[in-house]
């Protein structure tokens, strides 16, 4: 097999595995044990790729054997690896919490094989070079989430599929429009071809706009103000396990393609920027006022979420190598602690019934060992350092005030400072208090009753990714250095063309 | 000395896990941990301090574990670890039969690695880094009763503020990285002047200030300190007296050589200082409550120490690097004795207690001369602490009068204050309430003991001080011009007067006044004024702020959602496309027009309004069906069959779900109010109009054709297919067309888990 | 024709939009069906109009000659087709359910989602 | 539906378009048509087949669930795309029988993912609908 | 005048004026059985003007549009009729 | 010659189909509608139709046309039965002249869908 | 019947192959040549009913153009004419007919002519309800349709 082949293996992976879960329907055994196996293979094949490009720079596959930019190309240099390392670990973890917290009845309707969908659909989406070909991966994760999020159709699942699937729908339409007027001024889809040839398009305020729309359609994705209203309204709906993956990946792909794009397309438009700065500023803002007044820990989570978003997206607007560092290292930091926390959620609900901050608690009195876990992804999320959260921000603050961007630094700190109440309150509230008293459930199975292999399979997966975050934080130089090399790499445009379209190296 | 602080980052991991034990066997076993670090730190005080105790390994982004112990730091170090063997030794006793006694001591163990590492970090980041982790242990302990609410509101106070001021921190020292290029504070600090000249300096210091005066309960960041006090005894004697609160007063001092040269910074640290200890002098005494009025006493010192760092003399930062020893000694010491009367009368109201010197009158010793040494009695240490407070007010340049009047305010009230906290309790009669009161242990009397034994010492013999602990310091500082004498006596100059009166006015307020029982209501009177009540009723406008912005967005309807994002992108496209965009209209344009293409346009148009516009559910459906047939003939007649196909076949697909779908629907209501209905038709005009002429203006442009012309040439030669989109489909961008099939299998298994999978309710 | 078309592609964002702001969840996915079939048409526009010559390669030859509609935007307009195709099913089985479980096709008062919890 | 005419008429109707849908399929790759309208075809057919006759008549016939035919056309394209890889080619590359043959054109690896997907068409229509017009039922 | 022309300027319109004239028994209804019936000749309608097309065009391969076109038209009528009765039976 | 058979069939079958198109709007009921214009527009596109298989005289073309003129032959009457049954399941009224309507009262009111049977 | 007309394609497609030449002529001739085989082999015994069918089918299919012509200019001259000279109703046509394929083809056949359209069928398939346009009287009417369609249809098919 050639080397370029495999970049092809964390896509093929994934859907073979979902095929052959298809045909074990209704078998909730296999399906839960074939996918936890299935996801730590790719997270032994994304390694090797990820070792592969580390050490020899930019890989490309062209499928169909089609020279770019006839075919669609797979790029995969630093950035897309590390996603897609990241990717299929967060797959496995929460393939694992899945198999012990999703009912059997979710898995018999396909809770697994779509969850491999998805994880596909995300690695698709970092590692493609085409910009339709974004698009379908899009596509492929929003039917997988939207069915994610509706397994199961309990009323609010359903009410919130409503507003997740028309504004997702909407920033989909808004993407396509963009994508077809950039066809239609170029006559190329390969990223690294537009790369060549959108510069040289006369009527520059077309370009100009195909960029607002990207940023729209991407933005939405990524909720970012203020497109993020789909957001918190359904992200605390589904399982545990599926606002988990949500909760770490879906809007990180929004901005990855943000970062992509823009940085391909549209280099150093002071347009965008300072639309980019205006919508971190509210995002930080909105995400973040909105956690400290919210009462349900997965909403308190979403918003979270968006007000993170905006930190990456000031970066983003910066531009400058060292704010990408920031930006790249915070997307790896948030995207490990904010899986953590959704999967926190779902223990702490399996705990106590509930995820109403108003009767919740206890659990440090309780289950002290779990409340000390937890606290890893919590205060990792806060940035206490040296935990992972702290090191990007030191990043961004860093390149903000370099650049002089200071209102924009002043938003991030005041992030930053927001999340801090509200992870303290969420530990006073969850964590400290004496709960009214654990809620009755009926045909709920709390924590006490499982036994300890399910048990150990909710503490599994959360101890993994707190031991990441934990790495990331105190091993914050290696990581460092990752994202210095993608921050080079982004910048280095003409490197990723020549490497695309296999033009010699000037 | 890496080692030193990971020290107690190891043990807190391995506490928890120790069980039992810790409790009993082998109780006073954590104190060993501080006791070896205080013995590793003495001997410093004997070898010297070498000049090369600086190890540094790279972290990340600047930041590299480099530790420097130079005079200053060694001040701090002796005292954390110092108080640290006490406190650990005497919460062996106090907490013994606290069942999270483990992670108490995780927790006190982390804040003093955390606090050592502030002290003797030598680069920027990491001490922000130790910053932080002390305010977070802090947190835990203030919220160690957590199943009170009052801990836990506590708690989130003085994290909230520590928070906001180590995040000022963080401004600053990036700020001042960022200009310096380098993070090594030694380095950083040697050429002041590229950031006081910069224009970013007032900034610095505000940072700075802000900072240290969050950290060490400076006013009005103050409250967050009497607040902590819900935390046990021996977390506030060493939290929140004797060393975290002082971290902030590290910080000064750390930069005071960098910015002393600035007027403004001497004027903010004197102002803020001064006010900070006439209000915690002047609060302590309405406080009826033990650890209320050493809070409040300890306020007042701390702003004693920021007042003496703004005076910024040599003397006057002699006299604070005393001070700070004198005050965790005696301070630490009636923490403790509270702790102590606490554990065996159960009560702290002053008011209550009463003669206690009958039932512990070792206790009532220490206490007697740790209140005495607060006063500043001659042959306390305390003496020597306001001697030199004193001298530093009428040596310093400018208005020493009022300076001086300032501190002899403050410490005549705050020496009453330490009368009513030391003395009070133990003096007088025995109420029948606390007759069953027995001695306490000697676990608990004997580390405060130690204290008050070390008062008096230095207090006879300050100059075992000088050489191995001030002088470094100094020199730490920069400064070596000048060394004040430490010693008893002076001779009856105006220092010692103003010390007797000190100590006269004190003792009088103490023997004929109660103000905690004249003026004890006052605090609840002007607590609408108070910082704290004004804090939180900004944060209580900010989160109703944020609950009425998140509602008016947040709102819940869908519409208002799509409302907004779609008028932003309209708006901000418009913005940059309308400038380059000229279009006008030529007749040609639509000459060429066939009559079945008007005709189709026209069927079109009107099957658009109709689907928009019927009341009729099926209607509306059907009219969809004419327009994907319209589309469709569009797509035959410009060439495009494989499109036909498709869409008519799936247009027929939709309709056919729908019309399977919509019997159990509801018929179409007339929602919608009218005024709402022209606002969305303005809008989706607006829109529409929007891409039309953008379309336009696309069309108007040339369009290279290198990749359809690749495809149309090939696609028989390479790819072995004629029609061309089915090539593309299934070869040259087959990738597509596989993960399409995906989505349409995902679709459907959505479905139908959504028509069958009917879950248990409750169970999720 | 383009112009027409043009304003056709508009006309169908707009519809699709003032559909997409009602009430009704079958309005709602009405306006998205609308607006797929905008985009499509403008996806096809960006490929510029040729009447009459599909891509398709006459028999007995191997590459078509002169003019040809351009292939892509048809290959890619199918793909789009496929894919919404596949979310429109969903939407609309979604729009059924709802309608069981809330009882009410109003958009209004599906929104106990964003209720502070 | 209760009505004989349209029952007689599904009748013959469905093998008739079962064989009208291979044809668009096969050729495809020649001219209009290929396995996604070929799958539609096909499955409009049993659609057809399941309004006249109800979907337990349809079912029968079908021999087994729709559901089933999703992972099987899956894993017909995605085998015959990572076919290549084996060959050491890159995914999806185009392997062929270098003979063309008539009315279909060359036989290949991308014929066989067409079939792949028309076989996922019928599986995922068939099983929206059937499921959609059983629950209707109920 | 040639065949072309005869089915350009004759034909064409004819068909094409047959459309709208459907179209408007569409648009006025009044039930919706009205609607559906239009709906129904519309596209046997359009297939006879494909056919045409084809002819004009000399593309032989659109009458494959126009296959599908009557066995759409056939299967939305049988779907319409089923709906329309089981709407009866529902309400 | 071709060309002109072409011409008359594609004339009559146009004729037929414009019929078909007034007749739908100028009928006065739903089921005359359908009586008029099923088969007068399957009859004139049948006649287009036939019209491409003599234009381009190959076996491919030819035969598919057959097969689309025999499928609307098939098809056509069934939709109507349908629509015109379901027309008047729902109650679509009978134009005011109507004769005569031995249907009357034979659906089933609770079982609308069957008809009953006739002992 | 079936096996017969099964034999008659199967000599078509040998004809075929033999001549080697796949025009629709040759199709046809090969039909016609393997019917007088046939013909002429079973002209006695079974094969006889499958003979004398083709003459029927013809038979059938111009009487049904004749119809469909007949009925298509009376509703063209009622279209295109301001004046509605319809007499419509819907009558109930009792049916010999009995299998399923046998009404679906002869209702089909009604539908097809103008001016006639299948409504329903009873539920015990012995009645069709069809709508006409011109309806003189309903015995004529159910005599013109079961001596007409139904007799010529189910010549052929029994
Ligand atoms: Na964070
Ligand atoms: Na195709």
């Amino acid at each position: 097999m050639i080397k370029e082949n495999i970049l092809f293996l964390p896509l093929v992976i994934h859907l073979f595995a979902a095929i052959i879960m298809l045909f074990g329907w209704g078998k909730v055994w296999f399906q839960r044990w074939f996918s936890m196996g299935s996801n730590a293979l790719a997270v032994a094949l994304s390694a090797w790729l990820f070792l592969v490009v580390w050490k020899g720079g930019i890989l490309t596959a062209h499928a169909g054997g089609w020279a770019p930019p006839f075919g669609i190309t797979l790029v995969a240099d630093t950035l897309s690896v590390s996603l897609v390392l990241i990717t299929s670990i967060i797959g496995l973890a929460v393939s694992i919490f899945s198999a012990a917290s999703i009912i059997s009845q979710r898995v018999k309707f396909g809770y697994f094989p779509i969850l491999q969908i998805l994880i596909l659909g995300l690695n698709g989406a970092f590692l493609t070079g085409d910009l339709f070909n974004l698009y379908v991966w899009f596509e492929i994760i929003i039917i997988s989430s939207f069915v994610l999020l509706t397994i199961g159709g309990e009323r609010v699942q359903l009410e919130a599929a409503v507003k997740y699937f028309t504004l997702n729908m909407l920033s989909s339409i808004i993407f396509l429009t963009a994508i077809a007027i950039v066809y239609g001024l170029t006559g190329t889809l390969n990223m690294a071809d537009l790369a060549l040839k959108i510069p040289a398009v006369e009527q520059t305020h077309l370009v100009e706009l195909t960029a607002i729309l990207f940023l729209a359609g991407f933005g939405t994705k990524a909720a970012i103000f203020p497109f993020y209203f789909w957001l918190p309204s359904s992200y605390h709906t589904p399982p545990d396990a599926v606002s988990a993956i949500f909760g770490g990946l879906l809007t990180k792909l929004g901005v990855y393609a943000i970062i992509r794009v823009f940085s391909l397309l549209y280099a150093d438009s002071a347009l965008i920027n300072e639309i980019l700065s205006i919508a971190a500023g509210c995002t930080i803002l909105a995400g973040a006022s909105a956690a400290i007044v919210q009462n349900n820990l997965r909403k308190i989570f979403s918003y979270l979420i968006i007000c993170h978003i905006g930190f990456m997206i000031a970066g983003i607007a910066m531009g400058s190598a060292l704010a990408l560092v920031g930006v790249i290292f915070y997307l790896f930091h948030d995207i490990v602690v904010k899986t953590n926390l959704f999967m926190l959620a779902g223990l702490t609900h399996r705990i106590t019934g509930t995820s109403s901050l108003r009767d919740l608690g206890g659990i440090y009195d309780k289950y002290p060992l779990i409340a000390l876990l937890l606290a890893v992804p919590l205060f990792s999320l806060v940035g206490v350092p040296p935990l992972s959260g702290f090191w990007p921000k030191l990043a961004l603050i860093t390149a903000g005030f370099s650049d002089s961007r200071w209102i924009m630094t002043g938003f991030i700190i005041l992030g930053s400072f927001l999340t801090l109440l509200a992870i303290a309150k969420v530990w006073a509230e969850v964590f400290w208090k004496t709960p009214p008293e654990f809620s009755v459930r009926p045909n709920f199975t709390f924590w006490e009753k499982f036994e300890n292999k399910r048990k150990l399979m909710y503490l599994l997966p959360i101890g993994f990714l707190s031991a990441i975050s934990l790495f990331i934080g105190f091993g914050a130089g290696w990581v460092q250095v990752v994202a210095e090399r993608i921050s080079a790499e982004l910048s280095d445009t003409l490197h990723y063309v020549n490497a695309v379209l296999q033009l010699p190296n000037i | 000395m890496a080692i030193a602080i990971l020290a107690g980052f190891i043990f807190a991991l391995l506490v928890p896990f120790t069980g039992k034990i810790i409790h009993d066997k082998l109780q006073f076993l954590p104190a060993l941990l501080p006791l070896s670090l205080f013995i590793w730190f003495s001997t410093f005080l004997f070898i010297g301090l070498p000049p090369s105790i600086s190890e540094s390994t790279e972290w990340a982004f600047g930041a590299s574990l480099s530790f420097v112990c130079d005079g200053l730091s060694l001040i701090f170090a002796l005292l954390i670890t110092g108080v640290g063997v006490l406190v650990f030794a005497y919460c062996a006793t106090y907490m013994k039969k606290h069942p999270y006694l483990p992670r108490f001591y995780a927790y006190l163990s982390i804040f003093m690695a955390s606090m050592l590492g502030l002290v003797l970090s030598g680069n920027a980041i990491t001490l922000f880094i130790f910053w932080e982790l002390t305010s977070i242990s802090s947190f835990f302990l203030i919220g160690f009763n957590n199943r009170e609410e009052p801990s836990r509101k506590s708690a989130l106070v003085a994290l909230a503020v520590t928070g906001f001021g180590g995040l000022a921190l963080l401004a600053a020292v990036l700020i001042m990285g960022y200009l310096t290029g380098t993070y090594e504070i030694s380095a950083m600090l040697q050429n002041p002047e590229v950031f006081t000249d910069s224009p970013y300096f007032v900034l610095i210091l505000v940072l700075i200030l802000l900072a240290a005066f969050t950290k060490s309960a400076q006013f009005p960041f103050h409250f967050w300190l009497p607040g902590a006090m819900k935390a046990p005894t021996p977390v506030s004697t060493y939290l929140h007296s004797a060393t975290m609160v002082k971290a902030g007063i590290y910080l000064l001092f750390r930069f005071s050589p960098a910015f002393r040269s600035e007027a403004l910074w001497g004027e903010l640290l004197m102002v803020i200082g001064a006010i900070t200890m006439l209000y915690g002098a002047f609060h302590s005494l309405l406080r009826s409550d033990l650890k209320g009025i050493l809070a409040y006493t300890t306020i007042s010192a701390l702003g004693t120490l920021t007042f003496l760092i703004g005076i910024g003399t040599e003397l006057a930062i002699t006299a604070a690097l005393i001070f700070v020893m004198v005050h965790a000694l005696y301070k630490a010491a009636l923490f403790l004795v509270a702790g102590i009367a606490d554990h065996q009368t159960h009560t702290r109201d002053i008011q209550l207690l009463g003669g206690l010197r009958k039932v512990m009158p070792l206790v009532s010793i220490i206490a007697f001369v740790s209140a005495l040494s607060g006063a500043g009695i001659p042959l306390t240490f305390g003496f020597i602490g306001k001697d030199l407070i004193y001298e530093s007010t009428l040596h310093s340049n400018g208005s020493a009068v009022l300076l001086t009047f300032i501190a002899l305010a403050a410490n005549v009230l705050v020496g009453a204050a330490g009368f009513f906290a030391g003395i009070k309790p133990f003096a007088g009669k025995l109420p029948a309430a606390l007759s069953t009161t027995v001695a306490p242990v000697a676990g608990l009397w004997l580390p405060p003991m130690v204290l008050a034994v070390l008062s008096l010492f230095f207090g006879m013999f300050p100059g075992f001080l000088f050489e191995p602990l001030i002088a470094p310091a100094l020199n730490a500082l920069g400064d070596v011009a000048y060394y004040p004498q430490l010693k008893l006596w002076h001779g009856f100059n105006s220092v010692f007067w103003l010390s007797m009166g000190t100590i006269a006015a004190a003792t009088a307020i103490y023997l004929f006044t109660k103000p905690y029982m004249v003026l004890g209501h006052l605090p609840a009177k002007l607590n609408f004024m108070a910082p704290e009540t004004i804090a939180l009723r900004m944060g209580k406008l900010y989160t109703d702020t944020a609950v009425y912005w998140n509602k008016g967005f947040q709102s819940g309807y869908l519409r208002y959602y799509i409302l907004i994002s779609i008028s932003t992108v309209v708006a901000l496209a418009a913005a940059v496309h309308l400038p380059g965009f000229h279009w006008h209209f030529e007749l040609d344009m639509i000459r060429n027009v066939t009559p079945y293409e008007w005709i189709l346009i026209t069927i079109l148009i009107s099957s658009v309004f109709i689907t928009v516009l019927t009341d009729s559910r099926l209607t509306a459906v059907a009219a969809m069906g004419v327009i994907g047939f319209a589309i469709c003939l569009i797509f035959v007649i410009y060439g495009a069959p494989d499109l036909a196909m498709t869409q008519f076949s799936i247009d027929t697909l939709t309709v056919i779900l729908f019309v399977l779908v919509l019997y159990k629907l509801p018929r179409y209501l007339k929602l919608t109010p009218g005024a709402s209905k022209v606002r969305d038709g303005i809008l989706s005009i607006l829109f529409g109009t929007f891409i039309t002429g953008i379309v336009l203006d696309v069309l108007s442009a040339p369009k290279p054709n290198e990749v359809s012309q690749f495809y149309m040439d090939n696609a028989y030669l390479l790819a072995k297919g004629k029609n061309v989109v089915n090539v593309i489909l299934v070869d040259f961008r087959g990738l597509d067309t596989m993960i399409e099939i995906t989505v349409l299998a995902v679709a459907a298994i959505g479905v139908f888990g959504l028509l069958k999978l009917r879950t248990v309710k409750g169970e999720s | 024709m383009n112009l027409l078309l043009a304003i056709v592609t508009g006309l169908l964002y707009a519809a699709g939009l003032y559909l997409v702001l009602r009430r009704s969840l079958v309005k709602l996915i009405l306006g998205l069906i609308l607006l797929g079939n905008g985009v499509n048409l403008l996806i096809f526009l960006m490929g510029r109009l040729v009447k009459g010559h599909p891509p398709i390669i006459a028999d007995g030859k191997v590459i078509v000659d002169g003019i040809f509609a351009d292939p892509v935007p048809q290959a890619l307009i199918l793909t789009a087709i496929v894919i919404s195709f596949g979310l429109q099913s969903f939407a609309i089985i979604l729009i059924q359910r709802v309608y069981k479980v809330v009882k009410t096709d109003d958009l209004d008062e599906i929104n106990t989602t964003d209720d502070y919890a | 539906m209760n009505t004989i005419i349209l029952r007689t008429a599904s009748i013959y109707l469905l093998p008739l378009l079962l064989i009208f849908s291979i044809f668009i399929l096969l050729r495809g790759h020649y001219l209009p048509g290929g396995g996604f309208v070929g799958g539609l075809v096909a499955s409009v057919a049993f659609v057809l087949h399941a309004l006249a006759h109800g979907t337990t008549e349809t079912r029968k016939i079908l021999g087994i669930h729709p559901g089933f035919f999703i992972p099987m056309g899956l894993s017909v394209s995605l085998i015959s795309a990572s076919l290549p890889l084996y060959a050491g080619k890159a995914l999806m590359t185009g392997l062929w029988y270098p003979d063309p043959i008539p009315v279909i054109g060359s036989i290949g690896t991308a014929l066989f993912f067409d079939v792949g997907v028309y076989i996922v068409v019928v599986g995922v229509v068939l099983t929206i609908i059937l499921s959609l017009s059983e629950a209707s039922q109920r | 005048m040639s065949l072309h022309e005869y089915l350009f300027y004759i034909i064409m319109p004819i068909l094409a004026l047959s459309v709208l004239l459907i179209f408007v028994r569409f648009v006025i209804g009044p039930s919706i059985t009205d609607r559906v019936v239009a709906l129904d000749l519309l596209i046997i309608t359009g297939m006879g003007l494909i056919a045409v097309y084809s002819i004009l065009t000399d593309q032989p391969t659109f009458l494959d549009i126009a296959m599908i076109f009557a066995l759409l038209a056939f299967l939305s009528s049988v779907a319409f009729s089923f709906y329309l009765k089981q709407r009866r039976k529902n309400d | 010659m071709t060309d002109i058979v072409i011409a008359i069939l594609a004339t009559s079958g146009a004729v037929f189909t414009l019929l078909a198109a007034v007749g739908i709007v100028r009928m006065p009921d739903l089921y005359l509608r359908i009586s008029v214009t099923t088969k007068a527009a399957s009859l004139g596109i049948g006649l287009i139709l036939f019209c491409t298989a003599l234009y381009f005289k190959e076996t491919s073309v030819t035969t598919k046309v057959l097969a689309i003129i025999f499928f609307i032959f098939l098809t056509a009457p069934v939709s109507a039965h349908l629509i015109g049954r379901a027309a008047y399941i729902i109650g679509v009224p009978l134009w005011v002249h109507t004769i005569v309507d031995h249907l009357e009262g034979k659906y089933d009111k609770n079982k609308n869908d069957e008809l009953s049977s006739e002992e | 019947m079936r096996t017969w007309f099964l034999l008659n394609v199967l000599l078509t497609i040998v004809w075929v192959a033999l001549t080697g030449s796949y025009s629709y002529m040759n199709f046809t001739f090969g039909y016609v040549i393997g019917y007088g085989v046939i013909w002429i082999l079973g002209r006695r015994d079974q094969g006889k009913k499958y003979v004398t069918l083709l003459p029927k089918v013809v038979n059938f299919v111009f009487f049904f153009l004749h119809q469909i012509v007949k009925a298509n200019l009376q509703v063209a001259f009622d279209v295109i004419t301001p004046h509605d000279y319809m007499k419509p109703g819907i009558v109930r046509v009792p049916l010999d007919a009995s299998t399923d394929f046998e009404i679906t083809m002869l209702a089909n056949f009604i539908s097809l002519t103008p001016g006639t359209l299948s409504l329903d069928v009873s539920n015990d398939k012995k009645v069709l309800y069809v709508h006409c346009m011109y309806l003189e009287s309903e015995a004529a009417f159910v005599h013109e349709v079961k001596n007409g369609f139904e007799r010529r249809l189910l010549e052929i098919m029994r």
